[in-house]
């Protein structure tokens, strides 16, 4: 449990604004996104509804980490927090669209940005007008922790870019790319539209059928120093913030994902008979349940924990944030796999939605670091 | 590194067994059978390439005068002893044998033996054994899960033949099968058990709706079938009426010895086990490729996963020599069951951490090996496919192996319609779903 | 790299409040009292120097007028508001709080003022406030588990008095107490729960056999009780004859709030939390000695213990908040006891990997640090104490927090002499055991 | 599975002279040692009754590795096989006794002694009149599968011999010491009586109540060429074979007490009520239950598949004996450990045996390599 700067605890279910985004959050998935919308876009080119993108903006999806003079909402939200609670209720529907992206985006040009940055791109990231997604990891087996996939070099005045980014989100629609890059004598940050000559996208066969991800190949990009978002070779701490609230994003939807399919799955459990009784009073099957329910609740507790120690620049926030990836990528697949096992042969049929939840928790548990990666993360950052 | 086993039994035959094989050599080698594919993939829906190449292979077995070794000469069978049998899986070996009669073989034929009447067996075994009929099982249901006597399908008597209603799932095969045995309720006011009926139901009729299951990893070799006033004579029961769960049980229990023993025409399990203890190569070169071999944690996970694949390899041919000698009861086929999940779960788990973030998404055409590829779709699919399987398992194990209590359950007392159940399923759909 | 949170709630005192705290924490800094040790071992059957010391501490309390801060004034407390015991725990966190009064504080106090006679309380109220007089509970029995409800030490009326006979188990302090609340059966011939009663028990009687009950690790912090006729006198009891149930039902609940709130003076697990995320020490320095801080599977184990602990400390304040809020009930106090099992057993498992052969055998004096020498042994010995407990914690969350349907169960409604029960324990061992 | 020379299976309970074998060493131990003895041996300073030892040996317990000419059964008996049919038995009483390392000096003797070796050794400890141990693993974390401690120089004739040996069974009351050596170019053996100048026995505060451990110092130990067991340098074959006989013997002594206390558990659980009911009616405890008989039968069958290989000396013994250590070593601490736990508090109790037995099987999981160190041996074996 954390204490924020007045010595106020941060609470159970969080404030009353965070009940009522909560709320609002969760009307508007059910009435415009229900899970049903996975199938029906899984042959989309775009791969998520961009109205329900918009109108989700609208509701200040993309708007969190934007200050007012852009358009956005950052003085009056409690960032990482907030955006994490809407996280959580996008992950009970397996939301398909950009959420994790844009604001990782609009937080660090909001962050480091230039002014001229700041005013052309931010207002259209909160406004849901602009899809901006960020080339962070490296592809193939690296481990999602690090920006190992891009080098850029001076050239001129400018740098010319050149590597493979992997696992980008939403990256075959996207209109402007975040890219971090070793630079001579550290990390540096550009912000490029998509359309920038010598960036190929190529999509991945995805597990997880409500996102879309690709590997960007930067071929000699020649930018320009406008492009530049922070110091160049100075732009570590920066990339670990984004990092840490891409882990927040991701964590809490999974705790989305688990908590929905831990609710369906005990609703089926007292609604399925065998043996004459309803299978949720069968012991062993209430001992699993309450694993998981317990292990479900830890989840949260760290997630929450991770999301105030983002929010509030705690020193704790990169251990706060790795220890939370490994429970919560765990537990969640752990989770959700055995309520597949407790529906019987119904939940591994195609036209139950158990799988899509399974698919995006195991995705998640994989991206943006394994539990593995962060363990190697933790001790990094122990000095062991 | 391969231990060379050759497991054959010749040195023990006597001449005539000698004679046997010898012949069983000769025509097996110019029947032009194809050869056999380790770990082929199960067919699925519509492949009926598949199917047709199973039934001329039976046929070739069956002219050969090796189909229904062991069964008696007025079904159609050779009429000798099991050594005969174990003789012709022996030189068989090298050749693909019909799966898709493994059905017949293996649960409906033993079941029909014991419990059918004699018009019964004269009339449909030999045409299994020519590779005419394919037969399928039709037990489990959807609204039924792993209690399987609490099932609703209701069959009513009206004039000569009876009127089956309800919906049967997890069907191997239900689409090319000719003939089905048709699990169905005949009294609901006795104790579940009490009141069910095994029939012989023609597949081919006009109230036998057979749709494919599709799964969630998209394959589809289940299907599930919506039975709308399907008429079955009336002397086409298997066994006497209301007398159905004695014949399930025989069937399950063929069908459970099976599954230990090896699907068609057995011994690929059991052969298995005397080749070496070797560590899939496959995740081994994966590991090379990445560059990880030296790094310790990937060492650790490869270690464990060799543990557990030896592990399904040396526990089964214990289990089923235990069984064999009387040591242990035939319930021990629960212990290989519920460990090939435990196992599965575990090594996809494993997999997963080997494959990392590439077991989620992969480029369509990069070079990476199925293995790593499929490893998170595994974590999503795999399952004890019939529902609640590893709970009835283990409930077997703590029950009829170490002897623990059951629980009070007044299931097994009251009349069904006293019982709760779940609603009935919904009525078919009129199209198969157009999924990819 | 300590974030320093001072969580004293010091900002929102009221001038009385205000004013309270100050002569606390004046009386507190003056009234030599030792400093509170974290993690101080528990003490053992012989340590009479711990309980004189406790009560020594209590007695201090007394003399400053901080003993039984909101307890009314006619049982000898101060008849303050709740906030005023907070503000005394913030201010005492620097000392040791007299642990062995934590039974009379948490337990006894707590359902003797919702249960308990005019007479019973200021008679011992004041006592326990002062020092004077240890309670512990008698509740578990060795026939027992976690059936509390079914155990069977009876009481029998025999006149103006109460004879007691059985034997009760896992008593914190039954050596040193000087009273126990004992649950016994007055009635057998109706249901389990409807026979109890709530006793009253002098300790130092002839009856009363006491022995400690030595562990696996030769420890030995709880007892064993013999009753062979114990005396109660007819008013000694607390609450309604027949009505005991009701009585340890408050108990077991204010014990529950009392270990999820930390036990002496309550706040040591909530301050925890507030304390940096931080990997035990001790684990990091043997791995960096032994040259292992650079392999990645030792580097794997120390992340997953790392976040073991993160677990451990992060998920009972959100627990208790949730409860405090009313957004969870009160029996979410299981998942913290599940969890703590749960954790200790695989965090036991992490540490013994790391420890390898240490674990299990090190040099009597040499330099091997305490958590790997012990860490074979804490496989062993680690338990949820009281038996049956993670069984327990399991169904009330599966059913209480998640609202999945009972088991049915004969024993709620059947008259308890008619239930199976457990043989009795042994008579009490001429003496206790010699071990070491 | 397995298949001897003959083509004949292995069977599941052995033949029927192993099933005399059985019961008749069952019988003598319910006798003659049951558990009770390790209580009554805590502060004995031998640490087992030397009369049972020897009338064990009586029974064959020592002979299965000597031949006939020496005193021994070898050529009557299956070795590996026998010898782990016997420890598993011996695990079931939690036997204090020098079984394993005398048997493994016996079959390293008969292997590779001299004839003069061989004549002043074997008889007396197929007898049961001499303890002979085995100085293999270092002292410490090293990982107890390959032989770090101790080194040997030539001297003249003869041979120096200094360092290190841990975790040495019985060598407090040893005769005989079979110290694996590093050499100039490979591994060499020394059979060394314990009383030989410059060496110190150190013992280990141990886990397992039933058997005494001890580091083995060598301070310039000077041997003569007489003392050398097999060939100089040459030696790496027949350690590797010994390492296999330990693990095998290990192993199934490791089986003997799971099945021990799955037993006395099993039985428990239908004595014991709670709730009205017998505790092992609970389905939740029935399934762990099922899963620990489930493990069990894997461990049967690992540990009979790798004494076979061991007796047959097929080339996968080495991998067949690490995969059983694994497996055993793991799953009968997990076994035994949550057999403690269905026990309640009763099971965490001096007075109560099981702890005896979880102190053995998590003793016995962590010397001789733990599962870790075999995970990293068996990728060397199979050259990953």
């Amino acid at each position: 449990m954390l204490v924020d700067g007045e010595g106020k605890r941060v609470r159970y279910d969080a404030s009353e604004d965070q009940q009522l985004l909560r709320e609002t959050t969760r009307r508007f998935l059910e009435a415009r996104s229900p899970v049903s919308e996975v199938r029906r876009l899984l042959e989309d080119p775009v791969g998520f509804d961009p109205r329900v993108w918009r109108e989700g903006a609208e509701l200040g999806w993309a708007s969190m980490f934007v200050p007012e003079a852009f358009g956005g909402m950052a003085e009056s939200a409690s960032g990482a927090m907030d955006a994490a609670l809407v996280a959580e209720e996008l992950g009970r529907v397996v939301f398909a669209g950009p959420f994790l992206p844009t604001n990782v985006v609009a937080f660090a040009v909001a962050e480091a940005g230039t002014e001229a940055q700041r005013q052309r791109v931010l207002p259209a990231l909160a406004g849901g007008e602009l899809v901006a997604t960020w080339c962070f990891a490296g592809t193939g087996l690296s481990p999602g922790t690090r920006p190992v996939g891009v080098r850029a070099t001076t050239a001129g005045h400018g740098f010319v870019l050149t590597g493979d980014s992997g696992y980008v989100q939403d990256a075959h629609v996207a209109d402007l790319f975040l890219v971090t890059a070793a630079t001579e004598t550290g990390l540096s940050q550009f912000l490029l539209p998509a359309a920038t000559e010598g960036i190929s996208v190529t999509p991945l066969d995805a597990l997880d059928l409500g996102r879309r991800l690709s590997d960007v190949r930067f071929d000699a990009v020649a930018v320009d120093g406008t492009s530049v978002v922070g110091a160049v070779d100075g732009a570590a701490d920066h990339v670990e913030r984004q990092l840490q609230l891409a882990l927040v994003l991701q964590c809490a939807e999974t705790v989305g994902v688990v908590d929905r399919v831990l609710e369906i799955t005990v609703e089926y459990a007292k609604d399925r008979v065998a043996f004459g009784r309803p299978i949720g009073s069968f012991q062993a099957l209430k001992h699993r349940f309450a694993d998981h329910a317990m292990w479900l609740e830890a989840a949260k507790a760290v997630t929450d924990h991770a999301a105030a120690a983002v929010q509030l620049g705690a020193v704790d926030a990169a251990i706060a944030t790795s220890l939370a990836k490994s429970h919560v990528g765990r537990s969640a697949t752990e989770i959700t796999r055995d309520c597949v096992q407790i529906h019987g042969g119904i939940g591994v049929t195609w036209e139950h939605d158990l799988h899509l939840y399974v698919r995006r928790a195991v995705s998640n548990e994989a991206l943006w670091g394994t539990p593995a990666a962060h363990h190697e993360r933790l001790c990094d950052l122990a000095g062991v | 590194m391969t231990t060379n086993v050759d497991d054959k039994t010749e040195h023990v035959d006597t001449d005539e067994e000698r004679a046997f094989r010898l012949r069983a050599r000769r025509y097996l080698s110019s029947a032009g059978l194809p050869p056999r594919v380790p770990n082929e993939p199960v067919y699925q829906w519509d492949d009926d390439g598949f199917v047709a190449r199973d039934r001329s292979i039976q046929r070739a077995l069956w002219d050969g005068g090796f189909a229904g070794i062991t069964l008696p000469v007025e079904y159609g069978g050779r009429g000798l002893p099991d050594r005969f049998d174990t003789i012709f899986v022996e030189e068989a070996r090298p050749y693909r044998m019909p799966w898709a009669f493994g059905v017949n073989r293996n649960v409906i034929i033993p079941p029909m033996l014991a419990h059918g009447s004699e018009a019964l067996k004269r009339r449909f075994i030999p045409p299994m054994l020519r590779g005419d009929h394919i037969w399928c099982q039709l037990l489990s249901e959807p609204s039924g899960g792993s209690d399987l006597a609490g099932l609703l399908t209701r069959a009513t008597r009206d004039g000569d033949v009876w009127l089956l209603n309800g919906s049967k799932i997890w069907t191997t095969g239900g689409n090319h099968a000719d003939y089905g045995a048709c699990l169905a309720r005949t009294d609901p006011d006795v104790p579940k058990h009490a009141g069910l009926t095994m029939f012989v139901v023609d597949m081919k009729q006009a109230g036998m709706t057979v749709v494919p299951l599709r799964l969630a990893d998209r394959s589809a070799h289940f299907c599930q079938e919506y039975l709308d006033d399907v008429v079955v004579p009336a002397d086409d029961v298997l066994g006497e009426v209301n007398d159905g769960w004695r014949v399930a049980t025989t069937m399950l229990m063929y069908e459970r010895a099976a599954i230990g023993r090896g699907w068609d025409y057995g011994k690929e399990r059991a052969a298995r086990a005397a080749e070496h203890l070797s560590l899939s190569t496959t995740v081994v070169d994966v590991v090379r490729r990445a560059g990880l071999a030296s790094d310790p944690h990937v060492r650790q996970l490869l270690g464990e996963m060799w543990v557990l694949e030896a592990l399904m390899q040396l526990t089964p041919p214990r289990v089923a020599a235990g069984m064999a000698s009387g040591a242990l009861s035939g319930h021990a086929a629960a212990i290989v069951k519920l460990m090939s999940g435990k196992v599965g779960a575990r090594r996809t788990a494993l997999l997963s951490e080997l494959a990392g973030p590439l077991g989620v998404a992969a480029p369509p055409d990069g070079d990476v090996p199925f293995a790593v590829r499929e490893a998170g779709l595994e974590r999503v699919t795999l399952h004890n496919i019939g529902g609640g399987t590893g709970e009835m398992q283990a409930n077997t194990i703590a029950e009829r192996l170490l002897g623990l209590p059951r629980e009070p359950s007044p299931d097994r007392e009251l009349p069904f319609n006293q019982l709760a159940h779940n609603a009935a399923p919904p009525a078919p759909r009129a199209q198969p779903p157009q999924d990819r």
